[in-house]
């Protein structure tokens, strides 16, 4: 049976995937690389609300605003330090790739030793943390109770899509941003500065994704250092689902994903008794089902090459 | 360019004459191995090997685990200092990311160090993968945590300082059924750990006249929202009177914190096991409101009203700040038992080891209480105590409110 | 000397392991230009395969009827002289060099029937879709009960135990991987130093335009993966006799990417580099934990997680000053080279 | 026509609403040399594309020499023995000048997986297909860039480079997609007289589309013009540039 707690969790995940997904796709869009360190990006924003309603800052949304300052940060850091640098010797995307998963090595365990020290200093176990963070009170409607951190993953959702939606469609730098995006040498021959759009495209992108590490770690409530490696391939194939191109498929993908993980499991459990420990699999299935049957990049993407011949015969 | 490749090839060649040095240096040192000196004051010192889950899955445990094993060392070597005895030892603490390979790596790599004596690694998949190694080297391997039932297996070099979850899925049920609970529904996690312990569980409690229906989730997921919604839709559905959850910390509180919200699953009884006993997230006040509120209830392996125990704890406490995590004075233990073992057996020779720590273990008592092994290496007695979540002078705390012994249930204190 | 011989053949299989995986990879990607995401599945499809058989096999030759992942079945098969491990030698390392083969052909078989369906996609998505499929095996492995579900499939040992003599039996293992692994890099280096080879690179640059001279590409990428799933499925096997378990949770998507590291460290599109990238990539592993062992407590910085940093460092600096690898891609030779060499002198 | 060696009847491909090509009849004669012109967007390429085999057409047939075409794939196309360039040519930037020759030809022993790894299977062709390269290479000029990377290659080289690959086998037709773009006047002209030089010496078949008409109708024999997806003429080159209809629709569009 579905119930109201599926449909209230599909709505929370869903949002908090997509807040996740959508600068992964827009970051992979516009440099081509699959970047590990996306996974940094949402601990790192877990982490701030949890340390930092350790401390006693309870607000959830100064937590966000410094989610996104740390998390863009380092993705600037990055990029400036490492990305940059390979692309301007013309390496190819994949070596970028795996630099970037070094990078995602060094990070994580930099954290991991960080946490130990605080471990030291706040004396309570950092490697597992509670949050507790205050935003909007929790509201009742018609016996429904409507988690308070329900209604701020809602606010901060709508007003992440709606800036990234400004900023990419009406400002100056983000008609470049988009330039770079469909032809990287076409925009640099056409006078855009490329390093410092890049460096903004990097800086909005992480600061997003650490917003959604804040979203996630209100809904899964316990912070540990390996909660962006849990959630990425759930991410990754949303990003997929939106065909790596578009933020809107991307967010409608953030749907699929998070209904499948809800809605489907539940009726699929309910009907036929599959165990609930198929979860990942579902999403799997329908990642590959999506990838198949309505390919992201349209026949573009492909061989010219048919498999079922028409039968011809000879004069 | 041509820089460039003799810059790598350098670093290559220094890690290389790097290993070399460890080896030379191990081997200056012997690997603990030094000679046994006639003289009084020359004391031997014995290396340790601990692989425990520093990172990945079992992380939040096993960074509490590490202080532990320092202490233990610590305590130990203080013992040793006071029994005039020339044996010291060494703590060596390796990360194994909790996955098998690294463990394997990490026993492995023990052995090269001559390391005879590994305590870890912490999951029963890790213990398997570095089984066939273990035995053919003759390496010791002491894990504080793993309860897989497959593993009782005899004349290894195999032991487990932990009761098999048989036992305590017995005190569970005499637990549950003493509650006036008839019809439950267990949740527990999908990995050997859990199956085991719900299967163990659902025999038992049916021997007692309740009904058990089971429900497993996986594991390794970041979040259970849409776990406990089905829950609450399958309590619903066999009119359950309460929920048995099997679990590990990180996800178990995940799991209570979504179920506090849920206008079916907040009404009715929870009960659990010894997995996330410890776990500091149950103790903020809104989620400790509520379990306290349900009366929740778990068992967990410990010696009763044991002293030895409450004084681990308190050290604990002032080193650390926080509650011993799960297993933790299992783990304590173990040390002490590779340690004594290695001193019975007078070699740090892994087949002597593996005969004396059965005979030292008969003998052994310790936090965690008595700690013979059955003829499997696995801990033979084990009794429980019944754990509930309570306000003390104003703050929410692990309070353990009775004993399960031979099979009779206690209450010390009124839950 | 004997902790030297010891890191050896501890290592050696590990290396052969990823040496192995890491050549198929480069096959992929390297020479083809297929990007594979999923490797995992097609080494946990080997691993997964050799145990079950050889434990099932060896279970009958002793007139066992229990579930593969029993007590029972663990005791009958590796109790130390009289277990059938130990009994039954010839079944042993015949069902070794069985499970090779039918690592191959199995391992191989999934991968080539997987390319087509994902022809139609393009070769950005077959990653993804090779990735999904590995996730997909081993959620279902971890719930297939026969096979151990999450408890495994344990009790096995190496195909040489029987020697009694651990050192003996391990060194020999070793020797067999490093062997495997010499011929699987024989037959990759004149696979792709032949006319084949040139079409592969041929693709990798342009596959439209090969499939315009006439070259099949969708068969000759199947093929090509049906190789390379292959080598990984031969290294699954060794991975279970290495290790004496399989568990599901094994075969995790990074290990994958750890062998991307490893291949894009030594070189793509060479396969001594990709050789070498394993083994350094296993090489700094085990020298640091080696090291992190001897650092004891006493760090800023706890040394286990050091010891991860500096991995991951290693990887970012590598790659910083040296982007193409430690060995750049190599020109493809064949005997025309020679010919060429004839004919322009000919003319004087 | 007498004897035509490609034959397209009434072929129609439609991308949604969109008709690229509406119902074009035309046919090439063995050993000749034909052009096909026409504005940009009126279908030039997207024909090269349903002869290829890039495209199923949505209706009509094609046919080479004897046998029908059309829903073949571009491999099985080019193994029937029609070649094509392409107008930003595609050439095997990782290879040499020589291994981009080397790889046309059609069937090799060493391509085959099972012999790959076998040199004495393969090593005996290889070495008479690199000896015919090389000449190959020599006769048209290119002899000092047999190993030399395409990157090194002037633009008229590569054009050049990619016409003469077909030589290795038996093509018998040529679809060349704007060879003498991006080169300059001199040399479009003696790629054009290098291309007739091939027709009159090898007796070669080509079809050329070709944007640069005052280079074109010096050399070809024959003239289709396309336009919006329909032949709008066709004639001899001299008849095809006093076309009002042509005129018309070059200016017009």
């Amino acid at each position: 049976m579905v119930g109201v707690s599926e449909i209230l969790n599909t709505v929370q995940m869903g949002l908090a995937y997509m807040v996740i997904a959508l600068p992964l796709t827009l970051s992979y869009r516009v440099t081509q690389v699959i970047n590990f360190v996306h996974i940094i990006f949402i601990t790192l924003g877990a982490y701030t609300v949890a340390l930092l309603g350790l401390v006693g800052l309870t607000n959830v949304w100064i937590a966000m605003g410094a989610a996104f300052l740390l998390g863009g940060a380092l993705a600037v850091l990055d990029n400036v330090a490492v990305f940059e640098p390979l692309w301007r010797r013309g390496s190819d995307v994949l070596i970028i790739m795996v630099a970037s998963l070094g990078l995602w090595i060094f990070y994580k365990y930099l954290i991991y030793a960080v946490l130990d020290k605080l471990f030291i200093v706040l004396r309570t176990n950092t490697l597992s943390v509670l949050v507790h963070t205050e935003g909007f009170p929790s509201v009742s409607l018609g016996g429904i109770t409507i988690d308070g951190y329900l209604i701020d993953t809602v606010v901060a959702s709508v007003i992440v899509s709606l800036a990234l939606y400004l900023i990419l469609m009406r400002t100056r730098i983000g008609k470049a941003i988009r330039a770079i995006a469909d032809n990287q040498v076409l925009a640099e021959i056409s006078g855009i500065p490329r390093g410092r759009v890049l460096n903004f495209m990097w800086f909005l992108s992480g600061g997003i994704a650490a917003v959604g590490g804040v979203l996630w770690a209100l809904f899964q409530t316990t912070v540990t250092p390996e909660i962006g490696d849990q959630i990425i391939l759930q991410v990754f194939s949303i990003a997929v689902i939106g065909g790596l191109y578009s933020l809107t498929k991307t967010a409608i993908g953030a749907f699929i994903v998070s209904g499948t993980e809800n809605i489907v499991i539940a009726v699929l459990h309910d009907a036929f008794g599959l165990p609930l420990s198929f979860r990942p699999f579902l999403v799997f299935l329908v990642l590959l089902v999506v990838i198949l049957i309505w390919p992201p990049l349209g026949a573009g993407g492909g061989l010219p090459y048919r498999f079922r011949v028409r039968h011809r015969s000879r004069r | 360019m041509a820089l460039d490749t003799k810059a790598i090839g350098l670093l290559i060649l220094g890690l290389i004459i790097g290993a070399a040095i460890g080896y030379g240096a191990t081997a200056f040192t012997g690997g603990g191995q030094a000679t046994t000196q006639e003289e009084e004051q020359k004391t031997v010192t014995y290396k340790i090997g601990f692989s425990l889950p520093l990172s990945g899955q079992l992380s939040s445990i096993g960074k509490l685990w590490e202080k532990v094993a320092y202490m233990a060392v610590d305590d130990l070597n203080k013992m040793m200092e006071s029994y005039h005895l020339p044996y010291r030892f060494e703590a060596v603490v390796l990360d194994d990311g909790t996955t098998e390979e690294k463990a394997l790596q990490n026993v492995q790599t023990f052995a090269q160090q001559g390391i005879k004596v590994v305590i870890g690694p912490a999951a029963s998949s890790q213990v398997k993968a570095v089984k066939s190694f273990a035995d053919s080297n003759h390496i010791v391997i002491i894990s504080p945590s793993s309860t897989a039932p497959t593993l009782a297996i005899p004349n290894d070099y195999i032991f487990r300082n932990t009761g098999s979850d048989a036992l305590q899925a017995k005190a569970l049920a005499a637990l549950v059924n003493h509650e006036g609970i008839k019809k439950v529904v267990v949740f527990y996690r999908d990995d050997e750990y859990g199956t085991a312990f719900a299967d163990f569980f659902k025999r038992e409690f049916e021997a007692l006249g309740g009904q058990a229906v089971l429900l497993s989730y996986a594991s390794n997921l970041a979040d259970f929202a849409s776990e406990v919604a089905s829950l609450s839709s399958k309590v619903q559905s066999e009119g359950a009177e309460a929920v048995v959850l099997i679990s590990f910390d990180t996800d178990g509180a995940n799991i209570l914190s979504h179920a506090k919200d849920d206008p079916v699953l907040s009404q009715i009884r929870w009960f659990s096991g010894e997995g996330i006993h410890g776990a500091s997230e149950l103790l903020q006040p809104s989620l400790a409101e509520w379990l306290d509120s349900i009366d929740f209830m778990g068992t967990r392996p410990v010696f009763i009203s044991n002293p030895l125990y409450e004084e681990f704890k308190k050290k604990f406490e002032e080193l650390t700040g926080t509650d011993p995590p799960v297993f933790s004075e299992k783990l304590y233990d173990a040390v002490f038992l590779a340690g004594w073992a290695i001193v019975r057996a007078g070699t740090y020779d892994g087949e002597a080891i593996k005969n004396a720590l059965p005979e030292v273990a008969k003998h052994f008592y310790g936090a965690s209480g008595w700690c013979i092994l059955d003829e499997n290496g696995d801990r033979a007695f084990q009794d429980y105590s019944i754990w509930t979540i309570k306000q003390v002078d104003g703050e929410y705390k692990y309070v353990d409110i009775g004993t399960y012994s031979g099979g009779s249930l206690t209450f010390t204190e009124n839950p | 000397m004997e902790s030297i011989i010891g890191f050896l053949i501890s290592w050696l299989p590990i290396f052969a392991i990823y040496g192995i995986l890491s050549i198929s990879l480069n096959l992929e990607i390297g020479y083809t230009g297929m990007a594979n995401f999923g490797k995992v599945a097609f080494y946990a499809i080997g691993a997964y395969l050799s145990a079950a058989l050889t434990i099932s096999v060896m279970l009958s030759l002793v007139g066992k009827n229990v579930p593969l992942y029993s007590i029972e079945a663990v005791q009958a098969l590796s109790t130390e002289g009289t277990g059938a491990l130990y009994t039954h030698p010839a079944a042993l390392v015949g069902l070794f060099v069985l499970s090779l083969v039918l690592a191959f052909l199995v391992a191989g078989a999934v991968g080539y029937l997987i390319t087509y369906p994902t022809l139609r996609v393009g070769p950005a998505f077959l990653g993804i879709t090779v990735l999904a499929f590995g996730e997909m095996f081993r959620v279902f492995m971890r719930n297939y009960e026969p096979l151990g579900s999450t408890k495994g499939l344990f009790g096995l040992n190496n195909p040489f135990v029987w020697l009694g003599n651990s050192l003996l039996s391990q060194g020999l293992f070793a020797l067999v991987a490093l062997g495997l692994l010499l011929a699987v890099y024989v037959y990759a280096e004149r696979f792709v130093n032949s006319p084949l080879g040139r079409t592969l690179r041929a693709i990798k640059d342009d596959e439209v335009a090969a499939l315009c001279l006439g070259k099949h590409v969708p068969r000759v990428k199947a093929t090509v993966f049906f190789i390379a799933s292959g080598m990984a499925g031969v290294a699954g096997v060794l991975w279970t006799f290495y290790q004496g378990s399989v568990q599901p949770d094994t075969f995790v998507p990074i290990l994958t990417f750890y062998v991307w590291a490893m291949v894009i460290l030594g070189g793509m599109g060479n396969n001594l580099g990709a050789l070498l990238g394993a083994a350094v990539f296993t090489l700094v592993d085990r020298a640091l934990t080696f090291a992190a062992g001897m650092m004891g407590p006493s760090l800023i910085i706890p040394p286990n997680y050091l010891r991860w940093m500096i991995v991951g460092l290693v990887i970012v600096l590598v790659l910083m000053f040296r982007p193409e690898g430690i060995k750049p891609a190599r020109p493809i030779k064949t005997p025309a080279w020679e010919a060429v060499k004839e004919e322009v002198g000919k003319d004087g | 026509m007498a004897d035509p060696i490609l034959e397209v009847k009434d072929v129609a491909k439609y991308f949604g609403g969109v008709k690229a090509l509406d119902g074009v009849t035309l046919s090439v004669p063995r050993g000749g040399m034909i052009g096909l012109i026409g504005p940009n967007g009126s279908g030039k390429t997207t024909l090269f594309n349903v002869i290829t085999g890039f495209y199923v057409p949505t209706r009509g047939e094609v046919w080479f020499e004897g046998e029908r075409i059309d829903g073949l794939n571009p491999n099985e196309v080019y193994l029937k023995g029609i070649v094509r360039t392409f107008q930003i040519p595609r050439l095997f930037p990782s290879l040499t000048v020589l291994e981009n020759v080397l790889l046309t030809p059609p069937n090799q022993i060493g391509e085959r997986p099972l012999y790959a790894p076998i040199r004495s299977k393969w090593e005996k062709q290889e070495r008479e297909l690199a000896r015919k390269a090389v000449r190959l290479l020599k006769r048209f000029g290119l002899g000092d860039y047999i190993h030399a990377s395409v990157s090194e290659l002037s633009a008229a080289h590569i054009k050049l480079l990619e016409t003469i690959r077909g030589l290795m086998t038996d093509a018998k037709l040529y679809l060349l997609d704007e060879p003498a773009a991006g080169v300059a006047y001199d040399m479009a002209k003696e790629m054009f007289s290098f291309v007739r030089r091939l027709r009159d010496e090898e007796g070669l078949t080509f079809f050329i589309i070709e944007h640069r008409l005052e280079v074109l109708m010096e050399f070809v024999d024959y003239v289709y013009v396309l336009h919006n997806g329909k032949l709008l003429a066709e004639g001899k080159p001299d008849e095809v540039v006093q076309n009002k209809a042509v005129i018309e629709a070059y200016l017009g569009g």
